[in-house]
């Protein structure tokens, strides 16, 4: 049963397989063991790029496509669902419509982007699309008229996922049982459903199909595998899991714009994440996103807490200002790329293998 | 009572607005110093600022004012820098039923069509923009050739500017793509419609952002080659230092550390000075205002900081700033507040301290500010 | 009937003639060896029948069937399995992986090469069984687990050959096979071609310059030289004419 | 001046986590051509590479001209005079015939500054090397790689040069051009150190030989000995000949 | 392949493209207004780019953290004109090179010291890997970003451009401005340096050879590694180069202004073609043309002009218009 779930591909280490319980149960009891907004708030956004990055995660760690213009289509998501919400008003219907004009037009991007990658060598494919993305971004921002340009959108969600709709009176075991909590576990439960079919993916002939093309392109052709065909599909499946997570985050914030979902940091974030939870590894993703965005969402105060005890020394403290959390962010990079070449996940891996 | 009043400042404290956002956050301790007495109580509760950063981003600072509604239960909160943070806080306020006092966010629309009653703002907005800057070039018998970035506040500003121009006409509107370099191909466009128009030529730039024309605009010759002017609005000190470029330049600003003579002014610029050995700059006198009326309020109140209590009270009231007084107008709760009509000093020289003289300033009551909310 | 055949096929890289109009024909249980000297042309004629290159001129036959146009992967469906002269593999793959590719490839139809995506839901132990098949065919189960990245030489040219076999393959091209390896190690590659050999609905093709193994295995040699098949017939006789002792083993000294 | 040119002691070699060389001795007299032998994986590449300072060895001693070299980086060893063919040749692919060669001539600036007799020489062995001068070497055929890369070892004088498997991919006619111009070097003064898996090509040029297995060195002593002796070939490289 | 079949069709590009837009725009003087400032514009691109054709096209190092020299080049240069004012203010072009040329100096030699270490700890351990050299040289551009930060302050730099190179010089009804002609002979100074020593010189053709197999170059005995640390300096000190000449450009300079070009000078290195300083040259002219006259004929595209060339380049020749064969 758990193998048919998981397709077959277990954490393959205990310390890992813990970690992901842990993961899983933390982000399943989060509004009743960490009550407050902002708690509520990281956890959902750790279900929203859990799926982002898991997609990321097929396209890179799995096909070998570097590709920049991932956050495209995680904002084409947040766009569909906020515009819609916006045009048709608050509803389900606005939801579904909005998710699937925004998979429609996902679909036919990455078609195009993936089959264009063919044409030319992988480093250029990916500074393409850096500069596809950034275009789009532009454009989102231009069109002002249906995307609210740099202000983005504000909207309403259903009444059941609003915070106003309380459906008992009473707070249970400190969080309040509101349209929030329900909509918490909506995401939840897309998050987690998202991340396991994404599992079966990669662990089904197609994915190892996609692997055998990320090792070596040109036997995979020559052993009859139509490389074209499969890289495509693989950019077009990403794009449109990183779609849905895009629809989840806008439906999560209510609100959605340029810097939101289109920022090449955001990217950036991905790219981090899929290399710090180790590539290849859908599991990776999770743990990942988990550790990273508790730790950007906390970097601020960590640093403060650091700023103020070191305040004797001015130099030092200056460095550890809370308003100079990139730089601390950039040297999480730098030590990533260092220390985990093959991310959490390879490490613990490979700490079985020599044990 | 003796319980502290607790007030969120949520600004980019990071960010592509870092430089504005610290302004406002210096100004805005200044002020509650100066209105207090330099006891930071009102009513003997004491005031305490949380600062949060929100980094540019309207997701974050969405989440960090329901965080400091909701965690850290403050009482009202002040900010953001950007219009877009400040849009996407709107719905905040109104969920959690209490106040935002925006500063120095400018969008029209945050005391316009996206605006609820918990909404403050002491800032100035979009059109009160506009508005001044027509008063400056508006003259008969003026062509006027627009330049702005091709994004919401561009065309926006175009738009109210255009909305405000009287006696003068716009006879081109040239948006550029938001990140331009070279202007070239813009200004060659505005050239080719303005070369032959009789009477007085203005570029009217409006630009936001680190790389705007002046300078470009200033190596181009176009006053001594067409008889081309250029004219633009107030910024903050280190954008105003292109400007140096047009002696005689002329445009509207919202602050300019020499031309108020009131006491709080005063008071702001010698503190300035000696602090910061620099004069104070646009977006400290935003903060600086902001901290005047919460305090004008809270006084008016007695101290109470609930919500209903606050907004009768700020409905309408008026309160001192460093820019004379400032009126919350009744129905959009938009701060009514003069703007300055500037001249760029004849003997600028490039590349120094921008040099500005005042040749008037614009009452509240020469600008008709159009309501634009539902109320 | 013949199974692979080459029509006038050419190819030109700017004005260097690298084959020039090859005619041939290849039987069903018979292995061909191709020999010629350095840049005669042999890997590019691989590459011509495979795919991997597109002709100037002339066509490629298989089963009657004009495989023109077709690309790389499509001519491996249609039966032609290749071998390279550079070890080639999957390298951060498991030994049973790389077979189990080659496995998946061979089964027809889009479903089960896993384009259908609703074959994720479908099992696919067969195909592991299978896999598991070819490896024991090639004494390599033991091994199974192994990433490919880390087997010694000789045993990444067995896989190479190991694929092939798991493709199912009617023709087999076997591009210097045992370079590089010892005459202790070579045997275990040669045994594996020998028994494929056996196998009377299979061509096989193989370009070698140990004059030793071809003399041992091949039925038939053809020369090429500059691009231009120049000799062709059954091995002794082949080795035997001049052109071949002169222009490529270089008795008389004098070599391309 | 000591009789040897090059000498192992007791070299370990690890890469990464594998023990790959357990204690080499291998003497390398000047001079004369030494053939090192050997099953594959037997360790013959490692110890050519750790010869020249690729991987570092993690114990012994390796000395070059009476010099220590274990500790010299790459660039350093090759330096000192001395040549190397790797086993994967190690070709430019980017770069032309002419290119690749000009690198390996350090004395040259440019391609016209390349010794003419010493190329003319080149050419007359590997006439593909001539042929296809200005072509990007990445177009060669296998065998013609092989050339190239040999033609850059010796495109100027060196005192020892180190050649893995160069007969790979050979066909017979320029084998026997390969052994012609070993044997010429060998007559100019050069040492060469040779791994080679053709046996005949060992037999017609070897004057030592060396035998390795699983990372040591098993068997050295002179090439006639070991070629007459067909027992201890059985025995040490697990053929008939 | 032969080296005197001489490649010549993508030198034509750029007397191509200026003559077929011609009629669309009609003027004559517009036309060289247009066309003289987006050669000029392609000039000054093409010096931001040269740096990277090194470490990009030469070395195959996907540089991200290339922006921070050029940021690094023009904070130097506020700091060395800011205290030569009165060279600056002279009205004498000449005066104004006394305080150009040392502020070119300091910023390339800062600018060359700070890529040494960031060779040393950012892109030393990624050699070879394309996707760590993204992450860890990002890292490494909000890092130095932060650190201009830390020691400029976060606010923009006015950086004026000294009197003499100030103004438009006029051809009848056509004006150019001054400080283009400037970029120009800086540009073509620039770019016959380069060109002489990657074609005359050895050095060239050993990174190249460096970059496909090191271990093979060092068994040749050369010291790659210093080999590599050289053009990286080299590359970051003429990014320095180019932070000068933008930041006088834009007479402003922020700690972003290097991460915003970034996305440019990849293009115009793409549309160039790996390793080739003729291409990145071509490149950056069209680059600058294209955007001059989509600028004035479609202002909405302008936006696009670059990447509708890039792929329509690509479409032509995958490789770029120069590639080495790879
Ligand atoms: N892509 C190409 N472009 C230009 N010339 C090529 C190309 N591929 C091969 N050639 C040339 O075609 C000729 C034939 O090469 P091929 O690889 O077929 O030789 P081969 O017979 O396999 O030789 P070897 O025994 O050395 O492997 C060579 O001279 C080679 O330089
Ligand atoms: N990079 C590496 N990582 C791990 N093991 C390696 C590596 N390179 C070589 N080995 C192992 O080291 C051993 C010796 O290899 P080496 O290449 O020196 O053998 P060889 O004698 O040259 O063999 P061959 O005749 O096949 O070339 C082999 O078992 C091989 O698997
Ligand atoms: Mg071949
Ligand atoms: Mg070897």
């Amino acid at each position: 049963m758990l193998a048919r779930i998981l397709s077959n591909d277990y954490p393959r280490n205990r310390v890992l397989a813990v970690l992901l319980v842990a993961i899983l149960l933390a982000l399943a009891f989060t509004p009743f063991i960490f009550p407050g907004v902002k708690a509520l708030n990281v956890a959902a956004k750790v279900l929203v790029f859990v799926v982002l990055v898991a997609s990321f995660d097929l396209l890179l760690g799995y096909t070998g496509i570097v590709s920049f213009a991932h956050t495209m289509f995680f904002g084409i998501g947040a766009y569909g669902v906020a515009i819609a919400s916006t045009r048709m008003g608050p509803g389900w219907s606005a939801i579904v419509v909005g998710v699937v004009v925004a998979l429609a037009l996902s679909f036919v991007l990455a078609l195009a982007v993936g089959l264009f990658s063919l044409r030319v060598r992988a480093i250029f494919f990916s500074m393409i699309t850096l500069a596809v993305a950034s275009a789009f971004q532009t454009l989102a921002s231009q069109l002002s008229d249906i995307t609210g340009g740099e202000d983005g959108l504000t909207f309403k969600m259903p009444e059941v996922l609003s915070p106003g709709f309380q459906w008992s009176e009473t707070p249970f075991l400190g969080a309040s049982l509101d349209g929030r909590l329900i909509c918490y576990y909506l995401l939840f439960a897309l998050s987690l459903l998202l991340l396991l079919a994404l599992l079966r993916i990669v662990n089904s002939p197609f994915g190892r199909v996609l692997q055998a093309i990320r090792e070596n392109e040109f036997r995979a052709e020559a052993i009859g595998y139509r490389v074209v065909v499969y890289r495509t599909m693989s950019s077009i499946l990403s794009a449109l899991f990183a779609t849905l997570a895009g629809a989840m985050l806008a439906i999560w914030l209510r609100y959605n714009g340029p810097e939101t979902s289109l920022s090449f940091e955001i990217m950036l974030d991905v790219l981090l994440i899929v290399v710090i939870g180790g590539m290849g590894t859908i599991y990776g993703a999770a743990i990942g996103a988990a550790l990273f965005l508790v730790a950007q969402s906390y970097l601020q105060d960590l640093l403060k807490l650091a700023s103020d005890a070191a305040s004797g020394l001015p130099w030092l403290s200056a460095l550890l200002s809370p308003d100079r959390w990139l730089l601390w962010l950039g040297l999480l990079f730098v030590l990533s790329v260092y220390y985990f070449p093959t991310g959490i996940v390879g490490r613990l891996r490979a700490m079985r293998a020599s044990a | 009572q003796g319980k502290e009043i607790r007030i969120a400042h949520i600004y980019s404290r990071t960010g592509p607005l870092e430089a504005y956002g610290k302004q406002t956050a210096t100004g805005l301790m200044m002020g509650l110093e100066y209105a207090t007495g330099g006891t930071m109580t009102v009513n003997g509760r004491k005031i305490t600022v949380i600062e949060k950063d929100d980094q540019g981003k309207p997701d974050l600072g969405k989440s960090l004012l329901a965080a400091s509604y909701g965690d850290d239960k403050v009482d009202l909160a002040i900010g953001p820098t950007s219009s877009g943070v400040a849009l996407a806080m709107l719905p905040v306020a109104e969920e959690y039923k209490k106040i935002l006092l925006v500063e120095p966010a400018v969008a029209d629309s945050i005391t316009g069509e996206k605006w609820n009653k918990y909404i403050f703002r002491t800032g100035r907005s979009s059109s009160q923009d506009a508005i001044s800057n027509a008063v400056t070039v508006d003259q008969p018998g003026t062509a006027i050739a627009t330049l702005a970035q091709d994004y919401a506040f561009g065309r926006d500003g175009v738009k109210a500017f255009k909305d405000a121009i009287k006696k003068s006409k716009v006879v081109h509107e040239e948006y550029l793509p938001q990140n331009t370099t070279d202007f070239t191909a813009g200004v060659q466009r505005i050239i080719d419609r303005m070369k032959n128009e009789p009477g007085r030529k203005v570029i009217f730039v409006i630009w936001a952002g680190a790389v705007p024309p002046f300078a470009k605009l200033a190596d181009m010759d176009l006053k001594k080659r067409y008889n081309i002017e250029v004219a633009t609005g107030g910024n903050i000190l280190p954008a105003m230092v292109p400007y140096n470029n047009f002696p005689g330049m002329e445009g509207a600003s919202y602050y300019y550390f020499g031309f108020s003579k009131n006491q709080a002014n005063l008071w702001l610029v010698t503190n300035h000075y000696t602090r910061f050995k620099s004069p104070p700059d646009f977006f400290t006198a935003g903060g600086f205002s902001a901290a005047m009326a919460l305090v004008a309020a809270l006084k008016k109140t007695n101290g109470d900081t609930g919500t209903d209590k606050l907004i009768s009270a700020m409905e309408g009231m008026s309160f001192d700033t460093p820019k004379g007084t400032m009126t919350f107008r009744k129905e959009d709760h938009q701060a009514m507040q003069s703007m300055y009509h500037f001249r760029v000093a004849p003997g600028a020289r490039p590349g120094a301290m921008p040099d500005l003289h005042l040749v008037k300033e614009i009452k509240p009551s020469d600008m008709d500010v159009p309501i634009r909310n539902k109320r | 009937m013949s199974l692979l055949a080459t029509k006038d096929l050419t190819i030109r890289f700017g004005g260097h003639v690298a084959v020039n109009a090859v005619t041939c024909a290849f039987e069903p249980g018979t292995l061909t060896a191709i020999v010629g000297p350095n840049g005669a042309g042999k890997t590019t004629y691989f590459n011509l029948i495979s795919g991997q290159l597109k002709a100037s001129a002339g066509q490629v036959t298989l089963d009657g069937r004009d495989l023109s146009g077709l690309s790389p992967s499509q001519r491996t469906r249609a039966g032609l399995g290749r071998a390279f002269q550079l070890t080639n593999l999957f390298p951060r793959l498991s030994v049973l992986e790389n077979v189990r590719l080659a496995v998946q490839a061979a089964r027809d139809g889009a479903h089960r090469r896993g384009l259908n995506l609703w074959s994720i839901w479908s099992d696919h132990r067969a195909l592991m069984q299978r896999a598991d098949e070819v490896l024991n065919e090639v004494n390599m189960a033991d091994k199974e687990n192994e990433l490919v990245a880390n087997l010694p030489h000789g045993d990444q040219r067995k896989l190479e050959v190991a694929l092939l076999m798991a493709l199912e393959s009617k023709v087999f091209m076997f591009d210097e096979p045992t370079a590089g390896m010892n005459a202790a190690e070579a045997p275990v590659i040669l045994n594996l071609i020998r028994k494929l050999k056996q196998d009377p609905t299979k061509t096989i093709l193989l370009v070698e310059h140990k004059m030793d193994v071809v003399r041992e295995l091949a039925d038939r040699i053809i020369v090429l030289h500059n691009g231009t098949l120049v000799a062709d017939g059954d091995p002794a006789t082949v080795i035997a004419s001049p052109i071949v002792q002169e222009a490529y083993l270089g008795i008389a000294k004098e070599a391309a | 001046m000591s009789k040897d040119l090059l000498t192992l002691k007791g070299v370990h070699t690890h890469i990464g986590a594998y023990h790959i060389l357990h204690g080499v001795d291998l003497t390398v007299p000047r001079g004369q051509l030494t053939m090192l032998l050997g099953r594959n994986g037997a360790g013959k590449t490692t110890t050519l590479r750790t010869i020249m300072g690729l991987w570092k060895a993690s114990q012994g001693r390796i000395e070059f001209n009476g010099t220590d070299i274990t500790a010299l980086a790459t660039p350093q060893i090759a330096s000192m005079n001395v040549a190397y063919v790797p086993e994967n040749m190690g070709i430019f692919s980017d770069l032309t015939v002419r290119e690749n060669m000009l690198l390996a001539a350090r004395g040259a600036k440019h391609a016209g500054q390349m010794d003419d007799t010493r190329l003319k020489w080149i050419f007359s062995l590997f006439p593909a090397v001539e042929k296809f001068w200005n072509h990007p070497a990445g177009k060669l055929s296998g065998g013609q790689k092989q050339m190239l890369a040999v033609s850059r070892a010796i495109v100027e004088p060196r005192e020892l040069l180190i050649v893995d498997e160069p007969s790979k991919g050979l066909a017979p006619a320029i084998i026997n051009n390969m052994i012609d111009a070993f044997a010429q070097l060998k007559a100019s003064g050069v040492t060469i150190l040779l791994v080679e898996q053709n046996i005949n090509f060992a037999k017609r040029l070897g004057d030592t030989v060396a035998v390795m297995d699983n990372g040591v060195v098993v068997h050295s002593g002179s090439m006639k000995e070991l070629a007459e002796d067909e027992n201890l070939q059985h025995s040490l490289l697990g053929l008939a000949i | 392949m032969n080296k005197f079949d001489f490649d010549w069709k993508p030198m034509a590009l750029v007397p191509l493209l200026a003559i077929l837009v011609f009629p669309f725009i009609g003027s004559g003087s517009t036309w060289v207004t247009l066309t003289v400032a987006g050669l000029a514009m392609g000039m000054i691109i093409f010096i931001i780019a040269s740096g990277l054709t090194l470490v990009f096209g030469l070395m195959d190092v996907l540089n991200f953290g290339h922006g921070v020299f050029i940021a690094l080049g023009a904070f130097v240069a506020t700091s060395v004109l800011g205290s030569m004012g009165d060279y600056t203010s002279s009205e004498s072009l000449w005066m104004n090179m006394l305080a150009v040329l040392p502020a070119m100096v300091v910023a390339m030699l800062v600018a060359g010291a700070v890529g040494l270490a960031f060779e040393r700890f950012i892109v030393r351990p990624v050699y070879g890997n394309h996707l760590k050299q993204i992450l860890i040289t990002m890292g490494g551009m909000i890092i130095g970003e932060e650190l201009i930060k830390v020691i400029w302050g976060p606010l923009q730099i006015p950086l004026p451009l000294p009197e003499g190179m100030r103004g438009t010089l006029l051809l009848g009804d056509a004006g150019i401005e001054k400080y283009r002609l400037i970029a120009v002979v800086v540009g073509a100074l620039v770019f016959s340096v380069l060109l002489w020593v990657l074609t005359r010189t050895k050095i060239g053709l050993l990174i190249r050879a460096g970059v496909q197999d090191r271990e093979m170059v060092e068994s040749l005995g050369y010291r790659i590694k210093v080999l590599f640390i050289g053009v990286f300096v080299v590359g970051s000190a003429l990014a320095g180069l180019g932070g000068v000449m933008w930041g006088l450009y834009q007479q402003n300079v922020t700690p972003q202004m290097g991460a915003q070009v970034n996305v440019l000078i990849f293009i115009v290195l793409i549309i160039g073609g790996l390793g080739s300083t003729t291409g990145a040259l071509i490149g950056a002219l069209l680059v600058g043309l294209m955007a001059n006259y989509t600028g004035f004929l479609v202002p909405k595209a302008a936006l696009f002009s670059n990447i509708a060339l890039m792929m329509a380049i690509l479409l032509w020749r995958p490789q770029g218009v120069y590639a080495l064969s790879k």
